[in-house]
């Protein structure tokens, strides 16, 4: 058994890239995600790393970068945050719709205005549909385990689809915790060289990125949807191997403490922890409060979701972005229409709390689930709002 | 679970403190976090870096608001910062200051324990300069053994390199000198 | 691929859209979009290769000794080789009915 | 008066490759100077290319699915980044072949955009990359407006056009901005090699494309390829256009090599500019006293250009007499 190491995620983060043999770094700077890439420019110019470390000038080109090094069948990976992840989001869709699997870590930050450079999930948000493979990490040891399930699963000839991990911005990134690192034996058998099914190359001249008319664009987005629904077995499949050479099993959705819970809290990302304290602290005054973590965000895992939610009479759902005049926060938006077509359904209640870098501590977790009680079930509440 | 807050300016090291600790901790075996206050603050500005320890995988993300330890670096930080807000009464207040645990106590009203040490003294003469986070460690390790002393000797080398044996010297310096109230 | 796109289905698409036959394109007839047609005199014909050179749809085939003939299936009917021709070898005449 | 200023020889156009690696069935408009400028680039580069294309006129008549018209590698992304994408491209192939996953080969890598994709949107991505030094072939086709969305004006743009977005309106008379000197912009990156070329010059623009792919490091060419739509030209004058382009002064060819500037055809005199405006439709609205202020323009930008030949070519001729 492999023995933790303490160190920060970003820098857990970019080992794995480098234990993954990544071949293209294309990244801009952009806080909180320096950390990663500083890492990444050190290990590439200590000669630990072998590959092209490509300094771009705009997240827009380091997307651009990657699509071109993964269409000739590079192991490409980027990483970015908030304002990084907006310019570059027009090429986030494409990446998805030539199936290139390409890895992006997202340092989840605020979108400006007004600027924050802190923590919450408006970011990944707005290319909610971007048609990426989407998981939340809620620890170092979720984000440097992800890199290599990331290639495995958007490499599969069965997915060949860009894999987006989410790791909170500061609360993550900056944090120096015990990871458990993988021999590089391991990795090598988990994590074969990526093999593409297309690649350009003059020995089989193929054309990537064609346009299509309205007679055939429906097919190609149809063509689409069904690869990210598709994927789902194959990333179950990613999990399971994992698992199997490491001990540690992930699931679309974590439980705690659901089976007999008539209240149920939904989170994604890193606060899991600090809410299941929340749930602990509630079941010792009597309540019968869960928890459920959402850790695959595309496919949203919808036959899961409904089987953890399946007993409770109220879901709190915290959303962590605003959709801006809208039904509720995008998480609760997915939430309530899962639910929806259920025969028994529970009420949901939606606080959006957690905002740029807001901290959300046990009790806040604890009042928002109480305020919830007495929650209609529509629209929003934004926790903790001065005025 | 210990958790301790940690005081400096911005380029004095605070947040290097609380991951030698951490890092400290988890060579013992043992979980812990270390993480900054997040903020866009500059080199001189007052800062602040967090750090907790237990037997125990960590579950809690939020900030540190009742510390079982503050550490000080910076003595004119004591009088400018709120450093003892939220201390837990069975806590201690490990500062960097010329003046005694008494006068602190005085001075700042701190019902907990406190802890002092003149770091900036020790760390002129053990590193030739008045950066006194591997200094305070000791002082913070002789006020409560959150981390066994011994165990913070491997991230000070992988930390410093040629430079820690000076380091470990200062921090046993302040470990000998610290007085406690 | 070659099936007439209305006819496609999404399952046979290929992953990403990709397009595998290479110049599968020379199946599609521009020749129709011709309002007039070159008319080539080999009398006339030096065979100096302007045309050839010139033709922005590749619709000028060069035949044995330099001389050429129109690819009609192509011949958009731009008009670029009668007006290059040095020796006036091409004239571009209205389609008819 | 000289026809052709290079003129056709028999020799020269039966040297040239049969092959074509940008195929017939292609949906340019008739007439197209751009498709040309595609296919002789396409010829000039041969099999071992790989081409990142941005949005615009060529991918679209390239690319309808479920067809293409490329014999060659090929991808498309978006409208901004095809120097980018290029870069990846190469960065890609590179590191592959050192890490043994691909055999080792020279594969030219280039990237095609128009002047909207180049000298506008296109145009940090592609500093971008000539600062980073990829070895890559950048071809601009500039057909002076974005003419795949309707002929709007862009920086290419020459002085007085008119186009759907600076149309010749009766208080302001088409484009009121000069042509943005994309070339130039270019060479300020001190990059190997940049070269301006035109369709009309068939043999000189193939040489120039070879030449900057055979040379390491970043290349730009810049040709100009006449759109018979959106200058308003009847479709068979496109290469006569260009040809007047070239000897009226308006887009002068030459070669920027390490710095070294290189007239490909030095015209001891320029024809009017008249000669070649009066043939289009975008032009017809100009009043005499702007086509003295274009004429009076070009003559001085030509001058510069011939004293920037002059600067350059100096220290070789000071070593060449001694």
């Amino acid at each position: 058994m492999a023995i933790k190491v303490g160190m920060e995620v970003s820098i857990a983060a970019a080992e794995a890239v480098k234990q993954a043999n990544t071949d293209i770094v294309a990244a801009y700077p952009i806080t909180p995600q320096t950390h990663i890439v500083e890492h990444l420019a050190e290990l590439v110019n200590n000669g630990d790393l072998d590959a092209e470390f490509i300094p771009v000038e705009s997240e827009h080109s380091a997307m651009s970068v990657c699509a071109g090094s993964s269409a000739v069948g590079a192991r490409s990976f980027t990483c970015t945050s908030s304002q990084g992840l907006a310019l570059m989001s027009e090429i986030v869709y494409i990446a998805a719709s030539l199936r290139l699997p390409i890895l992006m870590l997202l340092a989840n930050r605020s979108l400006s205005g007004p600027l924050g450079i802190w923590n919450d999930h408006s970011d990944v948000m707005s290319i909610r549909d971007c048609g990426w493979i989407q998981v939340f990490a809620e620890n170092g040891q979720e984000v440097y385990d992800h890199v290599f399930i990331g290639y495995r699963v958007a490499e599969d000839r069965n997915c060949l689809l860009p894999f987006l991990v989410n790791l909170d911005g500061f609360i993550l990134t900056h944090m120096v915790e015990p990871i458990e690192m993988i021999d590089q034996a391991v990795v090598d058998r988990y994590l074969p060289p990526y093999k593409p099914l297309y690649s350009l190359h003059p020995d089989h001249p193929v054309t990537m990125g064609a346009f299509a008319d309205p007679a055939l664009y429906t097919e190609a987005k149809k063509a689409q949807d069904e690869a990210l629904k598709g994927s789902l077995p194959y990333i179950m499949k990613g999990w399971q191997e994992f698992g199997d050479l490491t001990g540690r099993y992930y699931h679309p959705i974590e439980r705690y403490k659901t089976e007999d819970a008539k209240v149920i809290l939904v989170t994604q990302g890193s606060l899991g922890g600090t809410a299941s304290i929340a749930i602990d602290n509630l079941r010792e005054k009597g309540e019968l409060a869960g928890l459920v973590k959402i850790r695959l965000w595309r496919p949203f895992p919808f036959k899961e979701f409904r089987e953890a939610v399946k007993g409770a009479e109220l879901v709190v759902v915290m959303d962590r972005a605003i959709s801006y005049g809208g039904p509720g926060g995008p998480l609760a938006g997915e939430i309530r229409s899962a639910l929806y077509a259920q025969e028994r359904r529970p009420r949901v209640v939606n606080v959006i709390a957690g905002i740029a870098g807001r901290d959300v501590a046990p009790e806040d977790f604890e009042r928002m689930l109480q305020q919830a009680q007495q929650g209609s079930g529509e629209g929003y509440e934004i926790y903790g709002v001065r005025g | 679970m210990i958790e301790i807050r940690l005081h400096g300016r911005g380029g004095q090291g605070a947040v290097t403190s609380a991951e030698l600790l951490a890092l400290g901790a988890i060579k013992e075996g043992r979980y812990a976090q270390a993480f900054p206050s997040f903020g866009p603050e500059r080199r001189g500005a007052p800062v602040v870096a967090f750090c907790r320890i237990s037997d125990e995988d960590i579950k809690l993300r939020a900030v540190i608001y009742q510390p079982d330890i503050v550490l000080v670096l910076d003595p004119s930080i004591l009088r400018l910062v709120d450093v003892s807000n939220g201390l837990k009464a069975d806590g201690v207040l490990v500062a960097n200051t010329r003046f005694s645990p008494e006068d602190i106590k005085k001075e700042l009203g701190v019902k907990s324990r406190v802890a002092t040490v003149d770091a900036n003294k020790i760390a002129q003469e053990e590193l030739g300069l008045t950066i006194t986070n591997t200094t305070m460690l000791g002082a913070l390790l002789k006020a409560s053994e959150v981390v066994d002393k011994g165990a913070m000797i491997e991230p000070l080398q992988e930390r410093f390199g040629r430079l820690a044996e000076r380091n470990i010297k200062a921090l046993e310096r302040a470990y000998q000198e610290t007085q406690i109230l | 691929m070659s099936k007439p796109e209305r006819e496609i289905t999404w399952k046979e698409l290929n992953v990403g859209c990709v397009i595998d036959e290479p110049g599968n394109a020379a199946t599609y007839r521009t020749g129709d979009w011709r309002s007039q047609r070159p008319v080539y005199n080999k009398d006339r014909c030096i065979r100096c290769g302007t045309c050839y050179i010139f033709c922005p749809d590749m619709a000028i085939k060069t035949i044995e000794d330099g001389y050429i003939e129109h690819d009609l299936y192509y011949c958009k009917g731009c008009g670029i080789c009668a007006q290059e021709c040095p020796t006036e070898a091409i004239a571009m005449k209205d389609e008819v009915e | 008066m000289i026809k052709h200023l290079d003129r056709l020889s028999v020799k020269k156009a039966r040297q040239v490759s049969k092959e074509e690696y940008f195929v017939p069935g292609h949906r340019a408009c008739q007439g197209c100077a751009e498709a040309l400028a595609v296919r002789l680039v396409a010829k000039a580069l041969g099999k071992n290319n790989v081409i990142a294309c941005a949005t615009g006129c060529i991918e679209i008549f390239s690319s309808p699915m479920p067809l293409t018209s490329w014999n060659v590698p090929w991808i498309h992304v978006a409208f901004e980044n095809a120097a980018a994408v290029a870069s990846g491209i190469e960065s890609g192939l590179k590191v592959l072949m050192r890490k043994g996953r691909l055999p080792q080969q020279k594969i030219n890598v280039t990237a095609m955009a128009g002047d909207g994709g180049t000298s506008d949107i296109g145009l940090q991505a592609l500093s971008g990359a000539f600062e980073r030094g990829h070895n890559f072939v950048y071809c601009c086709f500039d057909n002076e407006a974005y003419m795949n969305t309707g002929i709007q004006r862009s920086s290419a743009t020459p002085f007085g056009a008119s186009t759907t977005t600076s149309p010749a309106g009766k208080v302001v008379s088409g484009q009121t901005s000069w042509k943005k000197n994309m070339p130039e912009i270019a060479v300020a990156h001190d990059i190997p090699y940049v070269a301006t070329a035109c369709t009309s010059y068939p043999f000189d623009l193939m040489e120039k494309v070879k030449k900057a792919a055979s040379i390491e490091g970043p290349a730009y060419v810049h040709i100009l390829s006449v759109c018979p739509t959106g200058w308003r030209l009847p479709t068979h004058l496109s290469i006569h256009a260009g040809r007047l382009a070239v000897k009226t002064g308006m887009f002068p060819l030459y070669e920027v090599e390490r710095g070294r500037y290189t007239l490909s055809v030095d015209l001891p005199k320029l024809l009017p500019i008249e000669e070649y405006l009066k043939i289009q439709g975008r032009f017809r609205h100009l009043t005499p006293e702007m086509i003295k202020g274009i004429q009076k323009r070009v003559r001085d930008e030509y001058e510069k250009l011939r004293k920037k030949v002059q600067m350059t070519n100096e220290d070789q001729q000071g070593k060449a007499v001694s």
